[in-house]
């Protein structure tokens, strides 16, 4: 019962915050004068005629991060259990999680000596 | 839509609305700074310790036009940066207001008589506040700025969009010098 | 040590914040500007109120931006019937002032002249052969560099 | 779930938002007026008493400004990136407590549902700078997004620590495991690591490379106008102040302040003292570059965040006091 109450609360609290964010695109439609015409609306280049296509193919590095990022994630969804239940398991939790954060370890290294981590 | 753009007359509802909107509008006129000349150091001296211009709200110059109120002209427009000008005004969100800062942005000032300048940024824009000076003082432009914030907040903006619209865009023709030619022609006289 | 300048910075930067402000509070109150500073030209009097001027237009042709505009009095070449400033187009680099044998235009300090309108920023020192309101009435002084007095005609 | 639960519920709802805009208002202003004096300029001066009005204005301004969408923007994307941007830092206000218990849902998960919100912000960021059509603005959301997933590591594990310590993820649990020694006595490089990333998670200064003004023209919003930009900002002020919340309860003793009763008080002082160090950082440092800004979390940040919870992992199983 508690749960579910949390979770109604959670998602009013979104709803609410929705709720907000439209009333204050509302108020912007009532009060707020529009006056659209082509030079207006093009996109804003410094004053220069926009020159070509904006959703342009991006540099693979961003995708090399991502793949680590979602590593180092997975590891702390990994962690989270065993991190809460620590003080009941004690030694044997130091020992697992080191050899857990030293297989990270390695990985990053890797990645680090492969040059991914350089951002040029 | 524009509820107080578009409205027929005004009414009780409508005056007090845009009484509080003209009241903050004149107190946070937020900057683009065309930059075009050394005006714009004493504009930056204005935003420092001595003259401080966000003390009345005027203190943020945004990168861009989108989020400013104001453009600033610190100097001469070119024919060749003309079309700039124009387009960067053209992409600031109404209301928008327009100042000339210093003798070359006036008039031409000290180029006026080269065959690369405007004679002015009126020849080319909406020029609202004029604000003479070589190169201007920053009180001189603080001056100006509150004759500014004076009349947006003393100017009703209720039916505006029936009277006029606040500005009519020019059509940026290929023949763009005889166009400034043109205009040149009419202000001569100032 | 590491982090050292970091912590410099914080200090600085908190010794400034809860320090005393710089401000001049223009609009309230204002700065005394400094002696020479040049703002906007004006017209010495003689104390019966008539402008010292006398149409030799020196200032005009001195001028490099064609800012001063004077009427001399046909009849009378050395009275002007209107001496025009346009003040959109000076660069305030005091040629006139310089030029002028009979000392008779100076600067003022009157820096808030921002308009809406741009024919406003032309102003007379003289209209209509007598001075207008520009004019700062004055006693009479000794010119300063007398050697520049004599010559008048074509300094600039 | 009956009628009762849910118009308190919605009361709650509508008191957050009370919270959200006080924030903002507040902090708008005293963000101008303290960086004003650290330049030595009084900020913000005419507008009410010391330009308390300020905020006021600019909100005014803002919601009479004129809303422009470009052309060729993608239309339902540039409406709904300041929505996905604001909501998820609102529902992150929900779980955390004022006071013990009270918060609009004390849940267990407390801790993690913050951070998954927090993970939610890199979305809006970059749909608001994808749906522009704008090249600077594109630069700006890649920016952010590689900047938010860098950052959000080292806090993790950070925050992994603080768990293991407390021993539960429910906020008001950890809270109340510091009623005497704060965690930033105890994990003192935690708390050091924990407010770095959580400054750059909130985009301040001297790590917003999303709106670096000196290189993109205003970064991710560019091509915004009007209450859409007002959004982006307040956006940015909630993201601060749930940042600046987090760093109170997880290190910073949440309500409880050592000699003196648990109250409200305390935590509401705290986490206006954090944010004015947020500020005060802002004032001082330049922005870091960007290469220099993403080493810093991969070559730094996360192999000390991994030692410290290792560090913390040794001291919690060698003495039971810790």
């Amino acid at each position: 019962m508690d749960t579910y109450a949390n979770l109604a609360a959670l998602v009013l609290a979104g709803l609410v915050g929705l709720a907000f964010v439209f009333a204050l695109y509302g108020a912007v439609k009532l009060l707020a004068p529009s006056r659209p015409y082509a030079l207006k609306n093009a996109t804003y280049e410094c004053g220069h005629d926009p020159l070509g296509e904006a959703w342009v193919p991006y540099r693979l590095q961003y995708y090399a991060f991502a793949i680590i990022f979602l590593i180092f994630d997975i590891e702390t969804a990994f962690f989270y259990p065993i991190v809460l239940v620590w003080r009941q398991i004690g030694t044997l939790a130091l020992v697992e999680t080191l050899i857990f954060v030293a297989v990270l370890l390695v990985g990053l290294l890797y990645a680090w000596k492969r040059g991914v981590l350089k951002w040029d | 839509m524009g509820l107080i753009e578009n409205a027929e007359r005004p009414n009780f509802i409508l005056t007090t609305i845009d009484t509080l909107l003209r009241w903050g509008r004149s107190h946070s006129l937020w900057w683009c700074n065309a930059g075009s000349a050394c005006c714009s150091l004493e504009f930056a001296a204005m935003g420092g310790a001595r003259y401080d211009m966000d003390r009345i709200g005027s203190g943020l110059v945004r990168a861009s036009p989108r989020q400013s109120d104001v453009l600033l002209i610190p100097g001469p427009i070119t024919k060749k940066m003309a079309p700039i000008f124009v387009r960067v005004y053209n992409q600031m969100p109404d209301p928008k207001w327009v100042i000339a800062m210093g003798s070359c942005a006036i008039s031409g000032g000290a180029f006026r008589e080269s065959y690369s300048m405007t004679r002015g940024a009126d020849t080319v824009l909406p020029v609202d506040v004029y604000v003479p000076g070589c190169p201007v003082r920053p009180e001189a432009l603080f001056y100006g700025l509150l004759k500014l914030r004076a009349r947006v907040r003393g100017t009703s903006n209720i039916g505006l969009a029936h009277r006029e619209p606040i500005y009519v865009p020019p059509d940026l023709p290929p023949e763009w010098e005889a166009e400034v030619r043109e205009f040149l022609g009419e202000h001569e006289a100032c | 040590m590491f982090g050292q300048g970091l912590l410099k910075g914080l200090s600085v930067t908190g010794r400034r914040m809860l320090g005393k402000t710089e401000c001049d509070m223009y609009p309230y109150r204002k700065r005394v500007l400094p002696p020479k500073s040049r703002i906007f030209l004006s017209m010495r009097a003689t104390p019966d109120g008539k402008a010292l001027c006398n149409a030799c237009l020196t200032c005009q042709q001195g001028c490099p931006d064609n800012v001063i505009r004077i009427e001399q009095d046909p009849e009378d070449r050395k009275r002007a019937v209107s001496f025009r400033v346009n003040s959109g187009r000076c660069t305030f680099c005091g040629i006139c002032e310089e030029n002028c044998p009979r000392h008779a235009l100076t600067f003022t300090q009157d820096f808030e002249r921002a308009t809406f309108d741009k024919g406003t920023l032309t102003y007379a020192l003289i209209a209509d052969g007598t001075a207008t309101g520009a004019c700062v009435i004055v006693e009479r002084t000794e010119p300063e560099h007398p050697a520049s007095a004599e010559g008048g005609e074509d300094v600039g | 779930m009956n009628a009762r639960i849910f118009l308190t519920q919605l009361l709650g709802a509508l008191g957050l938002i009370v919270i959200l805009g006080f924030n903002v208002i507040i902090m708008d202003w005293w963000e101008r007026k303290l960086v004003g004096h650290i330049h030595r300029r009084p900020g913000p001066m005419h507008t009410g008493w010391h330009g308390i009005l300020q905020p006021f204005a600019d909100m005014l301004k803002m919601l009479s400004k004129e809303d422009i969408v470009p052309d060729r923007a993608d239309r339902l994307f540039f409406w709904l990136g300041p929505a996905v941007a604001v909501v998820p830092a609102f529902m992150a206000l929900a779980v955390l407590p004022l006071a013990p218990g009270f918060a609009l849902a004390d849940i267990g998960n407390g801790l993690f549902f913050v951070f998954a919100m927090q993970t939610i912000m890199p979305f809006g960021y970059t749909l608001i700078g994808w749906s522009g059509h704008n090249k600077w603005s594109l630069v700006g959301a890649l920016r952010s997004a590689a900047q938010l997933i860098s950052y959000e590591i080292p806090m993790l594990i950070v925050a992994l620590g603080i768990l293991l310590a407390a021993g539960s993820a429910r906020l008001t649990d950890i809270v109340n495991a510091q009623s005497t020694v704060w965690y930033a006595v105890k994990q003192p490089i935690g708390l050091l690591i924990f407010f770095i990333t959580a400054v750059a998670e909130m985009n301040r200064s001297p790590f917003d490379m999303p709106e670096a003004e000196s290189e993109l023209v205003a970064g991710i919003h560019t091509e915004y106008a009007g209450m859409k930009f007002g959004l982006v900002m307040m956006a940015e002020y909630t993201a601060m102040l749930v940042g600046s919340w987090m760093i109170v309860l997880l290190f910073l003793g949440g309500w409880h302040l050592w000699p003196l009763p648990p109250s409200p008080v305390w935590l509401v002082l705290k986490l206006y003292l954090v944010q004015s160090g947020i500020i005060w950082l802002r004032g001082t440092y330049l922005r870091l570059r960007v290469d220099t800004m993403m080493e810093m979390s991969w070559k730094y940040l996360i192999p000390a965040s991994l030692a410290n919870l290792m560090l913390v992992g040794v001291l919690a199983t060698t003495f039971k006091g810790f």
